[in-house]
């Protein structure tokens, strides 16, 4: 029990600050419109069933996705980031998601470094086919946030 | 002066001992010092490899440990089957350390391997560490008119994983250094095959048939002897021959000779120090061409091939 | 560490010579033995110039600046600065050929408290990479160590460092000296303050200075070269370096990589890739 | 102000059962920018349609805001309902409330409205910024480029060229003809290689609209889909090809003798030669590398010989540029070279040919006359063993592919034996029979039944010498046992492999190439004919091994995509593509770097207004841009934006909810 109680100390930002008993987690969700977007969209027509917490938005390739997306969707609504493109190899683009990787790798570190916990933000390779894996994601993602709490860290004050 | 451990083998301290003196007489003349890895042990082949693969790797990586001893960098190995073992547990060491350490648990008291010394054929040592022209620089008495096939048997270079040395289907070291003597290797092809060495005593039929296709060969490519560097070769086809004879109805009289005495010869060393006793086929007619011209008509010939073919004006 | 001698002698043979117009250097505060960059536009005045561990500042700043541009440049430059001045040309922000460059073998120069300034001590590449000539003798690559500082806070929880950067980000007052005062941030219009409303806001606020510190890190991952430039201008003192020395962390740990603009061409972690990149934090 | 019009699709039962639809359209009403909100059965329907044309026209709409399907499904169709109400098609967007909401969330109504209510409010916001954008139009160069005279070269070059649109056809010997024109007969019908191919190359020769440049080769190719530059390097043939009649009096005369590569080397040529007889053009050209008059100015006695004077032994390389549209490359195939099957005596021994080789010996033009005779002694061997899959399907040696010809030429080549020698037997060493094809299958029974060949199924272990010949030591898989088989001629089936020149090929045309020097096509089931480089597409077998009618087929597919890109006066192109704000941009190139397309270039732009210092500046080639916003996202000073995509309107959506 105590370890457990350290533990939610230790995972969480403001272990101080209770979720309101209604509350629920709402996720960023930015996907590459030739493999994930695709891949969600498979989800649906396969009518696999998940969490309804994540809002999509959707961009060319993965490597589209500045940085500060993930920053300003932190900043305002977003309790989590889910990002998620081809798997590597497969970018429509060719090297997108390459450059992509890098760049969220640093990200997420840096991110966790000044304090928001590693599950806030999220990647994922998701292929046009992979629908069931898409839900998969989504809701380890939203599990993950729901144990996390809301996010009251550097919210931009005015919304 | 080039110093060498040396790992004579059974045979060599046995059935060949003419190849064990000459190769001593023919190291001292290119001035390299062997000396004789101490207290050396049985390599395992063949019978250990076919029981039990611990012990066909353990007993060769003591001789490694205990040559890991002495000062010197290379391991010399006469016989082809203790280079083939010893090799070959080189290699499964260097690039399995997990393995090794197993192994090398099982000797713990020989010390630890470290995989320090390499391990060669005499061949080896001769073509790489020595070289054809070192070697024709020592020649007082070249071999002109004597027509060589060089057998290499099976294991000198094969397999290639593990030797990697000269080509494993038609190998040349030893043609060149024979060239080198002043001798001529003739085309012969069954350089690689097998003698049937394994079967020496368990199936001599095999061993009959085999060894002679292979001294067929050498006749028909107008060998005067054949030349090796494994003592399982020598005295399966030298030995044999009589057999074969016999069974074949064929008379071929080719003398089997270690690479090592006619260097010794072509280096000045007289005749007996080959210990020409030692051998089933008598050595001294084929080397009674020694000093004859030699025709060969299709040297003449222009290659065919396109590659190298360059142009020629009327 | 004192080359304020050859440094006037280098000086006055390029004025004397007409190898340039302007000269970028270092001189006394006149109120403290501190030291402040000068630029200098004739000969009379080089006698002003000195070098010793007191010249903290990176000169190659002053390069990314209307009055330097077009212009026969010549200027003094540490391992740090070199690198970073090995970037602005890479990025075309300069033109070699206008800058006649003295190299330092650097030994370190001292902070406001007088002893080796941190990242002097961590110091990775002391040498000048690029130059004309180089003055001290080299004493080439150091292995990479991670900063201390940053060692210290990966000890702490997540709570915290949480506490710790709350701290930061609210003394933070968008001033944004740190950027003005980073060679490398040379854009003629700066992302953080572009004033579209719903883009950014420049109101001073945690959650701006927040954004805004975060995404110039970012721009500065892989590239930024530790001469605490940033931290130097910085008005209260925040530890900016933290942010640089963490991208670099992870960049060195995943992508092999660091000391950015050690050669001329290389742009940095972020311009490249390779296929083994580490795959495994990505669902 | 911006007026955002909502329409709200039931989709039947689809959305309507798990979102409480009317609800989502109430809450839309809400949002300030949001003039007029409506729902609807079937958007997509005409009447659906008809909904949002008028209310564009009524509500004076500035952007429109369907909330329905996915926009992979029916963005399309809306886009074009705008357009039809006179609005600008770009300024739609799509929120997918069906697989992103009501298909996903069936257990929570409550949620899923909620979640329908929220991508609306996104796609508004992101509408709002929505920018007018139209469809970018690239100008086209209509001329092919067709790179190899091969047969796969010479049919594109035709077919396109029928379509009346100019072909440059550059081939890097002195005749097209390519390695069908070294065959002797071709599989499974056996007509002869020489009497369906020379007819083609003489019509490609005659064509108007094919302009035919022999011993060329290509050096450099610039821009883009539509709009490329090549530069050709013309080899100084040293023979002036306007004045030169063929009569052939300089390659009768010239004393140099030279190893024929058209004969496999079989037999001379001349210094000055022309291929084979039927070659296209039948004109000679002189081998600098052998002529001893270039090498050592000695001897010009085809220059003395020839009544025209065209020979020139001062010509020099020259460059020729030419503006195209789209490149077809046909560059063909090499022979794998056999050599490390040491134990074959490949080398060693004369009497060991490739299968070239024999094509080349039993060819009726060929350098024996037609009759195949052994290298080593001229004799005409009776017993020839073939062995299949030399260097094909070997891990071990060769390469893992299968060269997919060789069952069926080795077939032809057991009945072209059986034809020219009608006392000899054929022996086949075989892995597998692999005879898919229209008449394949019947075409190698044919040649069992017809010629008694010897099919021994198993690999050849061991070629020696015995006297004359060649002893032949392999296994006979299905007896299990080894065989020795005597031969006069043993001929090796070697392996399909590309010229070695091809990735430096490849690199100049910036496509892609596999491990073995194939090139890459931009799919291996549904775009076999294109690469991934727009404008650029492959025919035979410098793609993969493949026969005579795969490769025609290529080669006209290949044509055909030519003539479809060539179809408009320009190349029409989605406009969501990255484009520059000169005034933000440092010049500092990281977008070039990462640009996957090589679509972003720099330029220099003045300084300030009417100043003369210059400064860089990026500047994207919108032929080229395939908007995937790489260069957006790693752009410090957002200097570079995507249309469709820009930071404002994805932070719009960020920032709606």
């Amino acid at each position: 029990m105590e370890a457990e109680i350290k533990e939610k100390i230790v995972s969480m930002e403001k272990p101080h600050m209770e979720a309101p008993p209604d509350w629920q987690p709402v996720i960023m969700g930015i996907l590459c419109n030739w493999c994930s977007y695709a891949g969600s969209d498979l989800t649906g027509t396969s009518r696999i069933q998940y969490p309804p917490n994540i809002r999509i938005i959707r961009v060319p390739c993965s490597s589209r996705v500045d940085p500060w997306f993930i920053i300003k969707s932190l900043q305002t609504i977003a309790d989590g980031v889910l990002i998620s493109g081809c798997h590597p190899g497969d970018c429509h683009y060719i090297s997108g998601n390459y450059y992509a990787r890098r760049r969220f790798l640093v990200t997420k570190k840096l991110l966790n470094f000044v304090g928001f916990h590693e599950n806030r933000v999220q990647f994922s390779w998701v292929s046009a086919a992979e629908g069931a894996k898409f839900a998969k994601v989504v809701t380890k993602v939203t599990e993950d946030i729901r144990k996390l709490g809301p996010l009251h860290l550097y919210k931009k004050e005015n919304s | 002066m080039t110093k060498l451990t040396y790992f004579p083998g059974c045979s060599a301290h046995g059935t060949s001992e003419e190849f064990d003196s000459t190769l001593k007489l023919v190291m001292k003349t290119l001035g390299v010092e062997m000396e004789e890895l101490p207290d050396w042990n049985c390599c395992g082949a063949t019978s250990a490899h076919v029981m039990t693969e611990n012990l066909a790797l353990a007993l060769p990586l003591r001789n490694l440990v205990l040559a890991e001893r002495l000062p010197n960098k290379t391991m010399g190995i006469a016989c082809a089957s203790c280079y083939s073992r010893m090799k070959t547990t080189k290699v499964e060491m260097d690039s399995h350390p997990e393995l090794a350490k197993k192994i090398n648990s099982t000797i713990v008291e020989e010390g630890e391997y470290k995989g320090v010394v390499d391990v060669k054929s005499m061949l080896q040592f001769f073509y790489e560490d020595i070289g054809p022209e070192a070697i024709a620089e020592k020649v007082v008495y070249p071999l002109k008119g004597l027509k060589v096939a060089c057998y290499y048997g099976c294991l000198l270079t094969r397999p290639k994983s593990v030797t990697q040395f000269d080509s494993p289907e038609y190998p040349i070291s030893m043609d060149r250094i024979m060239e080198a003597l002043g001798a001529k290797p003739t085309a012969f092809d069954f350089k690689t095959e097998c003698c049937g060495a394994s079967f020496s005593i368990s199936d001599t039929e095999i061993v009959l048939s085999l060894s002679g296709t292979i001294l067929e060969m050498a006749r028909e490519s107008g060998a005067h002897a054949i030349v090796v560097a494994c003592p399982l070769c020598q005295s399966n086809l030298d030995m044999r021959q009589p057999d074969i004879d016999k069974k074949a109805g064929t008379k071929y009289n080719i003398p089997v000779l270690y690479i090592t005495q006619l260097m010794a010869l072509a280096f000045g060393y007289p005749l007996k120090d080959l210990k020409p006793a030692k051998h089933i086929i008598p050595i001294e007619p084929a080397l009674a061409h020694i000093g004859e011209e030699i025709e060969t008509p299709e040297e003449k010939k222009k290659p065919r091939k396109v590659v190298e073919a360059e142009s020629e004006v009327e | 560490m004192d080359y304020t001698k050859q440094i006037q002698d280098i000086a006055g043979r390029l004025f004397s010579e007409g190898k340039i117009d302007i000269f970028i250097g270092y001189r006394n505060t006149g109120f403290d033995e501190n030291q402040v960059p000068v630029l200098i536009h004739q000969y009379k005045d080089v006698d002003q110039l000195l070098f010793t561990d007191k010249s903290v500042f990176n000169l190659a700043n002053y390069l990314k600046y209307e009055h330097t541009r077009n212009k026969r440049v010549g200027l003094i430059v540490k391992g740090c600065d070199s690198r970073a001045l090995n970037l602005m040309l890479t990025e075309s922000q300069v033109k070699r050929e206008n800058l006649y460059i003295i190299g330092i073998a650097c030994e370190g120069v001292v902070n406001e408290t007088g002893e080796k300034a941190q990242n002097c001590v961590e110091c990775m590449m002391p040498d000048a990479v690029v130059y004309d000539e180089l003055l001290g003798s080299a004493t080439g690559k150091r292995e990479y160590q991670v900063n201390a500082d940053i060692r210290e806070l990966d000890e702490k929880t997540l709570t915290d460092r949480v506490e710790y950067f709350e701290e930061i980000f609210e003394n933070c007052i968008r001033c944004n000296a740190c950027r003005h005062s980073c060679p490398l941030c040379y854009c003629a219009k700066c992302c953080i303050d572009q004033e579209t409303a719903t883009l950014f806001h420049g109101a001073n606020t945690t959650s701006s200075a927040f954004h805004a510190l975060m995404t110039w890190s970012l721009h500065l991952a892989g590239r930024c070269v530790d001469c605490r430039n940033c931290e130097k201008a910085c008005p209260i003192h925040l530890p900016l370096h933290l942010l640089h020395k963490l991208n670099e962390k992870v960049i060195y740990e995943n992508f092999q990589e660091h000391l950015a603009g050690m050669t001329e061409g290389d742009r940095g972690a972020f311009y490249k890739y390779s296929l083994s990149d580490p795959d495994d934090f990505i669902l | 102000m911006a007026r955002v019009g909502v329409f709200v699709c039931f989709c039947g039962a689809n959305i309507a059962d798990f979102v409480d639809v009317p609800a989502v359209t109430e809450e839309a009403k809400k949002i300030k920018e949001v003039k007029y909100a409506i729902e609807y059965k079937y958007m997509c329907s005409d009447p659906g349609q008809q909904m949002i044309r008028d209310a564009i026209v009524q509500h004076r709409l500035t952007s429109v805001v369907v909330a329905a399907c996915s926009p992979r499904m029916h963005e399309k169709t809306f886009r074009k309902a705008l357009s039809d109400a006179g609005m600008n098609p770009y300024l739609l967007e799509v929120a997918n409330i069906r697989e992103h909401s009501s298909w996903v969330h069936q257990k929570d109504k409550k949620a899923a409205t909620e979640k329908a209510s929220d991508l609306i409010r996104m796609a508004v916001a992101k509408s709002i910024a929505n920018e007018q954008l139209h469809e970018i139009s690239v100008p086209v160069t209509k001329r092919a480029l067709v790179i190899g005279g091969g047969i796969a070269g010479i049919q594109a070059a035709l077919d396109i060229a029928d379509a009346r649109i100019p072909v440059v056809l550059v081939e890097k010997s002195p005749s097209i003809g390519g390695r069908m024109a070294q065959l002797d007969e071709t599989f499974p019908t056996l007509d002869c290689s020489q009497c369906i191919l020379t007819p083609k190359m003489v019509d490609v020769a005659s064509h108007p609209f094919i302009e035919l440049l022999p011993y060329s080769e290509v050096m450099e190719l610039d821009g883009y889909v539509g709009n490329y530059k090549a530069k050709i390097k013309r080899k100084a043939s040293y023979v002036n090809f306007d004045t030169c009649t063929g009569c052939g009096a300089c390659w009768q005369k010239c004393p140099v003798k030279v190893p024929n590569e058209f004969n496999m080397g079989i037999d001379k040529r001349k210094a000055i030669y022309s291929p084979f007889p039927q070659a296209v053009p039948n004109k000679p050209v002189i081998d600098a590398e052998h002529c001893t008059m270039l090498l050592k100015g000695k001897c010009g006695i085809c220059a003395k010989v020839c009544e025209k004077g065209s020979i020139d032994y001062t010509m020099q390389d020259e460059i020729v540029e030419r503006e195209i549209g789209a490149v077809v490359v046909a560059t063909g195939y090499d022979l794998w070279d056999p050599s490390p099957y040491e134990e074959y005596g490949v080398g060693r021994y004369k009497d060991i040919i490739t299968s070239l080789e024999f094509e080349r010996m039993v060819s009726a033009n060929g350098p024996t006359g037609g009759v195949p005779v052994r290298p080593s002694d001229g004799k005409v061997p009776k017993r020839v063993v073939f062995i299949k899959c030399v260097g094909s399907r070997d891990e071990a040696k060769g390469i893992e592919y299968c060269s997919k010809i060789c069952c069926m030429y080795t077939a032809k080549h057991a009945i072209l034996l059986h034809h020219k020698v009608h006392d000899s037997h054929a022996y086949i060493f075989y892995m597998d029979i692999r005879a898919a094809g229209k008449g394949y299958e019947e075409f190698v029974k044919r040649a069992q039944v017809e010629t008694g060949a010897t099919y021994l199924r198993g690999r050849v272990s061991k070629i020696y010498k015995k006297g004359e010949n060649l002893m032949v030591r392999g296994e006979d898989a299905q007896l299990g046992q080894v065989v020795e088989v005597e031969a006069d001629l043993v001929v090796l089936a070697t392996a399909i492999y590309p010229y070695k020149d091809n990735p430096d090929l490849a690199r100049l045309l910036g496509i892609s190439y596999d491990k073995y020097g194939y090139l890459s096509e931009a799919h291996p089931k549904l775009r076999p004919v294109e690469t991934a480089k727009a404008g650029i597409y492959l025919a035979g077998c410098t793609q993969a091994p493949k026969d005579i009618p795969d490769t025609v087929a290529q080669a006209s597919a290949a044509a055909a995509k030519v003539c479809g890109l060539f179809a408009g006066d320009t190349l029409k192109k989605d406009p969501m593509i990255s484009t520059v704000n000169t005034e933000f941009c440092t010049g500092c190139q990281n977008c070039v770097t990462v640009c996957p397309y090589q679509a972003i270039v720099t330029e220099e732009i003045p300084l300030g207004h009417g100043s003369k210092e210059m400064r860089i500046v990026a500047k994207v080639n919108e032929g080229v841009c395939q908007g995937c916003g790489s260069c957006v996202a790693i752009c410090r000073s957002m200097a570079i934006d995507l249309a469709g995509f820009t930071d404002m309107q994805i932070i719009n959506e960020i920032v709606s909810i």
